[in-house]
């Protein structure tokens, strides 16, 4: 056990499975000579040379078609896309090839890859470049979508994610980067399809994935710590598939839940979890889900605006509260 | 079972005493008929299609090779067993030529079981791992970057050789407009992959001329973007095919040097089954059928004494018998049962994966 | 008044719309020449020439793009994507570029244009020529998504949307082409945003939009004659933005209600749906929302596969059936 | 009131009585003056660009034209006004060299209400619909398409022709790799589009070395896949980059044929304000100091006579007097408020518009 950062604990994992495996192999725009934009693949090219740290031209369909056709042929690649907003262009090759080329072909051919690449807004980088859109591949069968909160998960779900046979996104968050936190030494694998109870609690569910989730837990600790108010925090750590039992038997025992997004509200993750929450724990519930989400615009670059649309600590405990008084809850 | 297949390297059973003839394109009599038979069993397996269509047998989008059948037979003659092959949408001669048994062909238009991807891609999706025939994809480019890749995986794991793996990429005219195939070019230039775009250009996208559509319509120049060589080749020679797809293969494999292969024919029939193509006058339509590359490779045999009409009937009849074999045991296959809905789900078993059919309920108790 | 097809009313819209703004003009592939993978393009090419009925090569973000840009001059672009499985090769110009010009230029452009384009599976079109993805474009602000279930309504949403000043994804369904309704005789214009219902009833609430608000009506009336069940049938029309009051105002009347959608299950428009209906109606609501969709595979071929994985009436009725028992409904 | 610009068209001021002398490029001293002024403030915007980054003034990322500004002036220069310029995240000194006044474009980095895009864009996505500059964008090759799709606006309206308007597409050289370029390049010539793609070759991407990254390292040959003339030019010399563009512009403007214009220069500091560039070593660290465009320029208008010492010191004071008007003009301007939030939401008004802020109810009462 070692307390390293989100990043520290990416990088570290591809270094191990690197040398586990020679079948797996990096790909991206800028990983090897450039150290890849946030750093993660830093000195991996000089360790590990341009076969295996392959610099890529700005090319996303190109090249992430091309790491769909090497793990055809039983390579294991691992692609860097710069940021989720760049998958976009190469969402063809995600959703019409990578998740279907199992099931289509009569279940001949694997894929085994993965596609890890940063969401998250808050940076001030404007419409383009803030989006979380991670939803879309949430959507989609034939792929497995993992979204880690945390630098242990960061490293248990990304080997787990690498040594998977099928096609998985792994949506990483510029904002966690630089968080720290307990990591394991070792091989260490995540299952992946399980969400945590991060803190357990009796009185409120709060269910969120990647940053948010490291946001809920604070605001879970500090509403038991000032208010007496107990959360139970639920991580879901994949979004594809997702843990629906236990989401709803958190709410089974607490009555009450609000979901903590970093994406637009309307057709956003939120909206299955609360989907899901009122079937599942339909005669359980005391006050209806509420959802935090990111106001619906394509986010402005000026901070006062950028701040104004993203969801945070203080707009979860409003509707925590507002929740709680809703159900005559007593602090 | 299904019905017998002939590969296309197989010499043709002969049928009666072939007039001395040394052949041609440095082949023998009986390998010149067996291109002819090849050519033929595409020709008669559409045919078929086109009819088992209209009867229903088959659904959604069917394209067929008619007017191809020299391309295909001779590119494909031309390709080691090891070679892998990626597709589009047309591409039944293809997985015949690669040495699939026609019966699973037909099964898979059908529906059934026995199809080469069990049911579950239909025409536009045939798949065979043994024949490495590595999928026909129906989004149009989509095939492309998969099969850069496919090279890179094979120069990943070492040098080029004679002995070594090429990828060819099979797409049509219209498609050299999508960016996928741009990049895709640009990878294979810039990491040297053995591999060849084979641009089969039958003069039409749907309904739209390849110059209508093309900024440079002499297809086999457009790799000049990433200092790509490209040829162009007779699409109804299939003896001009195979020479230059093995120089290409050559290339490929042991200079690793990537290059396009344009074969030009032409589409005898409409886009798709469906298609009347009404965009076509009578006089394009009788221009076509005078180019039709089984005739014109049938007097070719004639003409050389390396087939008499004998031979070519007799042929005939057993392609005919074949593809009526091949059509029965497609309809006698076994239809996929609903039970099998999640069966290819995922490769790796995964926690928690959703297995709901319309109108369950999301949590069983 | 006149009956007619659905196929027909997007045709005369067109060709009305052409007649009423000259700069109103038609792009796509194969819809002059052609004339039209559907036919919905027949005849203009003749009637308006090439400039306004323009043949594309087969370049989904290059022509897209190419009507962003016209748009922004100030025509009115109306462009034809053969299906909507290959509008993901437009995402990045439609998601990054379209919805997002008026907001992060601080408002200084309009880009009025339209997506035309056909979803729905059934058709054994396979596993990439059958989705239904239009939940993804409904996530997004900045675009306005339309999804018409009756010829009257195609007619009436495309000339708003032809008229609107914003990017709109107009998505229509290959199985709707045939079917036929009244439609009004000239101008007609129907507002966007507004969901219809499509029948009044008492005893449970059907959501859906598109081919399966057609096949939710038919149930409905179905229900109120052999069985004697009043369904109201809430038709959404448009999935961007969502029209909220309606569904919920719906719920609250009845108490009950069921989504019926052509999408996978998870993260599909029935979630949203479901998670608005139990914030909006909590305290009405008798039964959990219950959601019928699509099985989460990629669609297969073969026609019993096919036919097993998509939602249809006879589910619809079971999940109907189901809720009504659940509260002890008698009929 | 934000600080008035000179338009780059203007004989800068006279600061003292300039030697006698003819110019060169065909243009008076004055001209030649007034290029240099344009550059030294694009230089000086930026080099203050940079420092306001570090002091946090300026967030997001944050892309310099640092040893572009020969390039910039001498491409703006070309242009008429009613040309329309789409451009890259790389635009500060194209915004300054359409004639947008530079506080108004500092403003924007800042995030401001005065900023050419009210706050909305920042450094990346400045737009100004008087200036005909139609946006830069910040996803690479995303502006290639519109900006072709503006230039069939224009071919939609009429045919070519001296007076008619042309739109100019800027790139980086590593953007020619991807797809978008493939489709608008040839949608440009099938159609005959008033367009030039202008190619920024700086040499890299990111880090990566356009050897490394296109097939074709040669960017103007690039076209050949489509028919599309190319040209390069020394990005370094403003008189050279003007006088390609004209040419350029007018075979687009009277011709309609679109073509493609290289040019050549490097960049002289990192990707972002944020990258320390160490994949450079020290020798083309100072290699580059040396193909510093605004010392070769300076130089040469020294050595041709069109200027002295004095006269460039005084444009240079007066630039940096400028730059620090601008930058407090920026910093005294308004932040926008949360209310603005849903102001662009929509062009046209809609029902039912969600304008929640996160954690409202979504219905209200
Ligand atoms: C991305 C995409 N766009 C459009 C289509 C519809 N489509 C299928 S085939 C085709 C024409 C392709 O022409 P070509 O590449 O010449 O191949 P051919 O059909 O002639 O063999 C089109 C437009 C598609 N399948 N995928
Ligand atoms: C589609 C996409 N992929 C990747 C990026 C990240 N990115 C931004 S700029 C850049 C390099 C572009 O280089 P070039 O085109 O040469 O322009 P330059 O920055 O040198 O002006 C990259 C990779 C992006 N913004 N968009
Ligand atoms: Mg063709
Ligand atoms: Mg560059």
């Amino acid at each position: 056990m070692a307390v390293i950062t989100y990043r520290q604990a990416l990088h570290d994992t591809l270094r191990s499975e690197l040398i586990r495996d020679p079948n797996v192999f990096l790909m991206g725009e800028e990983i090897g000579v450039f150290e890849g934009s946030y750093k993660i693949t830093a000195g991996l090219l000089t360790e590990f040379g341009p076969e295996r740290v392959r610099d890529t031209p700005i090319a996303e369909e190109g090249f992430v078609g091309a790491a769909i056709g090497a793990a055809m042929l039983g390579l294991r690649p691992v692609v860097e896309i710069m940021t989720i907003n760049f998958s976009i262009l190469a969402m063809d090759q995600i959703v019409n090839h990578a998740a279907k080329i199992h099931a289509m072909f009569g279940g001949q051919s694997k894929v085994p890859m993965v596609i890890r690449t940063p969401g998250g807004g808050g940076q001030q980088l404007a419409a383009t470049h803030s989006q979380n859109i991670e939803v879309w591949y949430a959507h989609v069968p034939g792929l497995k979508v993992v979204v880690p909160a945390t630098p242990a998960d960061a490293k248990g779900l990304l080997a787990a994610s690498i040594r998977d046979d099928d096609p998985v996104m792994f949506i990483e968050n510029l904002a966690l980067y630089n968080t720290k936190g307990n990591v394991p030494d070792g091989d260490y694998v995540t299952e992946i399809g399980k969400a945590a109870v991060t803190k357990e609690g009796t009185d409120i569910t709060i269910v969120s994935y990647s940053r948010m989730a490291a946001v809920a837990l604070d605001v879970a600790k500090r509403l038991q710590d000032d208010e007496g108010v107990s959360a139970e925090v639920v991580d879901l750590r994949s979004l594809r598939p997702l843990d629906r039992a236990t989401i709803v038997n958190s709410v089974k025992k607490t009555g009450r839940a609000v979901v903590l997004e970093e994406d637009w509200l309307s057709y956003g993750v939120g909206a299955e979890i609360a989907a899901t929450i009122q079937e599942g724990a339909f005669d359980y519930l005391d006050a209806p889900v509420r959802r935090v989400a990111a106001a619906e615009v394509p986010l402005p670059y000026a901070k006062p605006l950028e701040l104004a649309a993203l969801p945070d600590a203080t707009a979860l405990v409003k509707v925590i509260h507002e929740t709680l008084d809703a159900t005559r809850f007593r602090r | 079972m299904p019905p017998a297949q002939k590969k296309s390297a197989a010499p043709a059973k002969k049928t009666s005493a072939a007039k001395a003839s040394s052949g041609f394109g440095g082949e023998s009599p009986e390998q010149l008929r067996a291109y002819y038979r090849e050519m033929q069993l595409i020709r008669r397996f559409e045919e078929r299609s086109a009819e088992m269509y209209q009867r229903a047998k088959i659904g959604g989008y069917c394209h067929l090779n008619l007017g191809e059948e020299a391309t295909v037979v001779g590119l494909m003659s031309a390709m080691a067993p090891r070679d892998y092959l990626f597709t589009t949408y047309r591409e039944h001669g293809y997985a015949i030529a690669r040495g699939i048994e026609p019966g699973r062909v037909m099964a898979e238009l059908f529906g059934r079981t026995t199809g080469v991807s069990k049911g579950w891609g239909g025409s536009m999706h045939l798949f065979d791992v043994e024949a490495r025939l590595l999928g026909g994809y129906g989004i149009v480019g989509g095939q492309i970057p998969p099969a850069t890749g496919a090279a890179l995986a094979i120069a990943y794991r070492g040098p080029g050789g004679p002995d070594t793996e090429v990828v060819v990429c099979q797409l049509g005219d219209a498609t050299t407009n999508i960016g996928a195939w741009h990049e895709s070019l640009n990878l294979a230039a810039i990491w040297k992959l053995p591999i060849v775009y084979v641009v089969i250009n039958n003069r039409l996208g749907m309904g739209t001329p390849v110059e209508k559509a093309a900024g440079e319509p002499d297809l086999y120049k457009r790799g000049c973007a990433y200092r790509i060589p490209g040829v162009r080749v007779d699409g109804n020679d299939p003896i001009a095919c195979r020479d230059a797809m093995k120089e290409a293969l050559r290339l490929a494999r042991e200079e690793r040097q990537p290059s396009i292969l344009e074969a030009v024919s032409w589409r005898l029939r409409g886009h798709s089954v469906v298609d009347p193509a009404k965009y076509r006058s009578k006089e394009e339509v009788q221009r076509l059928h005078d180019l039709d590359p089984l005739t014109a490779y049938r007097k070719r045999l004639i003409d050389t004494g390396a087939a008499d009409a004998a031979q070519l009937a007799a042929i005939d009849d057993e392609v005919e018998a074949q593809v009526s074999a091949v059509v029965e045991f497609a309809d006698n296959s076994p239809h996929p049962t609903p039970d099998q809905l999640f069966a290819h789900a995922y490769a790796t078993p995964v926690a928690n994966a959703p297995r709901e059919l319309p109108g369950d309920p999301l949590l069983r108790a």
